[in-house]
């Protein structure tokens, strides 16, 4: 696909990305999967610890507990964020700290405090999903595609 | 320094890991006995023989670690718990058993449930019936309350 | 004046009589943290704003190069600066509280050499007597500009920069004492169709070597002619690139003669990744670090090639690649030009 | 055991983020976008509640719950109310983790400045 592309450039253009991608600093790729293993599992067990202490001292079952969890690993992410840590997290854990739900309530609160500057209302509210908007719109639209079929699948199909 | 943070990052986090793997093999080995515990008679409640005769029956499954289960006059609550490793295919059992339940206790209000909640509370409420500590109402009232809990969603 | 296509040759010396630097935080731990006039330790400078603290860090650069001068605010007849933030408004304030006569100029983190070029080609054409050229930027402003919220956590990779936080002024004079710009060479466009906006060295390597190439033709000079040639902000990986491409077109500048600013202005151990970026990096360096060798009798001859990327965040949004610059301006001491 | 699980699962899931970062070379945004759209199409195959059952928050926790809830919001509504529900039903389940994120944006930026 990419190389389709370079193919429409002038042949000077050619040489050089082809020049460029041998002398390009690589990815630490392994490093980077391990970092992201680490940190997104640990923080995976961190809400597994959470979910637990919601089950055991509070009325929520394994169904219901999700939603708190969920809850208090932003309200973390906004002080850890708040406090500068959660980027310098990041940088390191790639998409270890991207992937969970941490990493939604980091772009958006990043965006928050970020645009406040610009006043609450224009600032805050609308740069707020700035980074993170993609995720509700393309989850809501394949989610509602993905319960459609499944619908007309079950309902009328298998009648 | 980047280096040292993360050398030390990625030695505290082997560590998290040996422990973790340590603990699972812990547990494992906590599973194999189940966990039942008769009700006994108490003549001032509802006679616990039903729920007796259902883990009985369930113990036959090698997949189930754990059942309680309380039952009232025409309403029986089960919890189980299952072997790890079989969770993917909770659901699958859960609705078999359920039936399975109905089946042997025709005209009850049997409701089965695998959610860890539920098996704790059951627990609690096997605890006070073994004690005694209970009045008819109020085991109604409490199974009425794990009901609920359960059919909670999201 | 013209000389060849692109080419000045300043015949009538124009002088860089003071400069001014300031930089933040992170440049204070920097390798040339002793060069700078003022550091910051707080990014915001006490302001509301990352577009203030560099408004202000523009103005503290001014006034310390008018500071450090013989003359007064009023002498100065024009000021010539940009930056990279949205239609140049920081730069634009400070020019406000300056208020002196206003060039603004967008050419991404080759303004530093695009002002300083222009402020000696009307010096030189007897446009005027004392001119201002400065740039500046901040790391956290241009990162909100161009990339995530400063907050986020992004994983940038190994090709990406750093972007300076700092501001760095010139005064150019028709007359006095220090060094002297010789000539200076105006790049074009060059677009190798490289798309990856965290890889900007990569990108603009080519524009760099096509301007050194020129420059050192267009002038009848060999690179031996100069001490230093003097990158803007390649980084680490563009500067490599760079090397190997000026090989390839017979120009081979010894390791030690052929440095870029990017590199310079960090410690090795600092998180830039491949290296410092921004309108401020060639700036400061060159004014601060570099002036100061050459003041020293270290330096007699630099060459200074700030490079510039001019996407913006639309161009790269709507799939177009990185069109990049590079201006060089020769830097001579006082002492061998006159 | 299911904290184990959920450390492994949840891990995983990271780590097939991080290749789309390094191999595919995509924005987070698009990393994250593909992820929330995948877990809704596992979670129509019935594929993902499983998942819940044996990861717990290994699952939960990271951004493709998002698309299983909104599809599991949808199917629940559709169940009760047929095909509208599929419309109105989306944010029964997943209203935690955007009201969360919007309360927690805002009380951020009240409290906090950006460090840089």
């Amino acid at each position: 696909m990419a190389d389709e592309k370079k193919k429409k450039l002038p042949p000077k253009a050619q040489a050089y990305q082809a020049l460029q991608d041998k002398k390009e600093e690589k990815r630490p790729i392994v490093k980077n999967c391990m970092m992201a293993f680490l940190v997104g599992g640990t923080i995976c067990f961190i809400g597994q610890i959470i979910m637990t202490f919601y089950i055991h001292f509070f009325p929520f079952t394994e169904q219901t507990a999700g939603n708190p969890t969920t809850a208090t690993l932003i309200f973390l992410t906004m002080l850890a964020t708040g406090f500068g840590y959660y980027d310098r997290l990041g940088q390191f854990a790639g998409a270890g700290s991207a992937v969970p739900v941490t990493g939604f309530g980091n772009a958006v609160i990043s965006a928050a405090i970020e645009h406040r500057t610009e006043g609450y209302i224009i600032g805050v509210g609308t740069n707020m999903f700035k980074v993170a908007g993609p995720v509700i719109v393309y989850g809501v639209f394949s989610a509602f595609i993905v319960a459609l079929i499944k619908t007309i699948l079950t309902q009328w199909g298998g009648m | 320094m980047n280096m040292t943070f993360f050398q030390k990052f990625f030695l505290f986090f082997s560590l998290a890991i040996v422990c973790a793997g340590c603990g699972t093999d812990e547990t494992m080995e906590s599973q194999s006995s189940l966990d039942i515990n008769p009700l006994s008679a108490k003549p001032s409640l509802f006679d616990q023989s039903p729920s007796n005769m259902a883990k009985e029956s369930l113990m036959e499954y090698e997949e189930i670690t754990g059942i309680k289960a309380v039952n009232s006059d025409k309403e029986m609550i089960i919890a189980v718990q299952i072997k790890h490793m079989k969770r993917f295919f909770m659901a699958k059992h859960r609705k078999a058993w359920q039936k399975e339940m109905e089946k042997q206790f025709p005209g009850w209000k049997v409701e089965l449930s695998t959610d860890r909640k539920i098996y704790l509370e059951l627990d609690k409420l096997e605890e006070k019936i073994n004690k005694d500590t209970l009045s008819k109402d109020e085991l109604k009232k409490e199974m009425k309350h794990i009901i609920k809990l359960s059919k909670e969603q999201t | 004046m013209l000389q060849g296509k692109q080419t000045w040759i300043f015949q009538n010396h124009p002088v860089i009589i003071s400069t001014g630097t300031v930089g933040g935080p992170y440049e204070a731990e920097g390798k040339i943290r002793k060069s700078f006039d003022i550091l910051h330790d707080d990014l915001w400078l006490q302001q509301e704003s990352f577009e203030k603290a560099q408004q202000v860090m523009l103005e503290e650069a001014a006034q310390i190069a008018i500071k450090k001068s013989p003359i007064q605010k009023e002498q100065v007849e024009f000021f010539i600066s940009g930056d990279l933030i949205n239609q140049i408004t920081p730069t634009t304030f400070a020019a406000r509280t300056i208020g002196v006569p206003y060039f603004g100029l967008f050419s991404a983190c080759a303004t530093s050499m695009e002002s300083l070029a222009l402020a000696a080609a009307i010096i030189n054409a007897d446009g005027a007597n004392y001119i201002l050229s400065g740039v500046a930027s901040h790391n956290s402003a241009t990162e909100k500009q161009f990339r995530y919220p400063t907050e986020y956590g992004g994983q940038k990779p190994p090709t990406a920069q750093w972007t300076v936080t700092g501001a760095g002024c010139a005064l150019v004079a028709k007359t006095g004492t220090g060094p002297v710009i010789t000539s200076a060479t105006i790049g074009k466009v060059v677009d190798m169709g490289m798309k990856d906006p965290f890889n900007m060295g990569g990108a603009m390597a080519p524009a760099a070597v096509d301007t050194i190439e020129t420059h050192l033709k267009e002038r009848g000079v060999d690179h031996t002619y100069y001490d230093l040639i003097i990158t803007g902000d390649l980084a680490r990986v563009g500067h490599e690139i760079s090397k190997e491409l000026l090989h390839k077109r017979g120009i081979d500048i010894p390791e030690e003669k052929y440095v870029d600013c990017g590199i310079e202005i960090y410690q090795e151990d600092q998180q830039v990744l491949a290296g410092g970026s921004g309108t401020a990096c060639s700036a400061v360096v060159t004014y601060g670090h570099f002036l100061k060798q050459m003041e020293e009798g270290k330096l007699s001859r630099i060459l200074v090639v700030a490079t510039g990327s001019l996407q913006s965040p639309l161009s790269v949004n709507q799939g177009d690649s990185i069109p990049c610059i590079a201006h060089a301006v020769s830097i001579e001491a006082g002492s061998d030009v006159t | 055991m299911i904290f184990f699980w959920a450390f492994v699962v949840g891990g995983i899931i990271c780590v097939i983020g991080q290749l789309m970062f390094d191999v595919f070379k995509l924005s987070p945004a698009h990393t994250l976008t593909i992820l929330v759209v995948f877990g809704a199409i596992l979670d129509g195959l019935g594929l993902y509640e499983p998942l819940i059952d044996f990861a717990g928050a290994g699952a939960t926790v990271p951004i493709t719950s998002f698309g299983n809830a909104l599809v599991h919001g949808a199917l629940q509504e559709a169940d009760k109310h047929g095909i509208i529900g599929v419309v109105t039903g989306m944010f029964e389940v997943t209203s935690a983790g955007i009201s969360a994120a919007i309360i927690f944006g805002v009380i951020g930026s009240l409290l906090f400045k950006p460090k840089g």
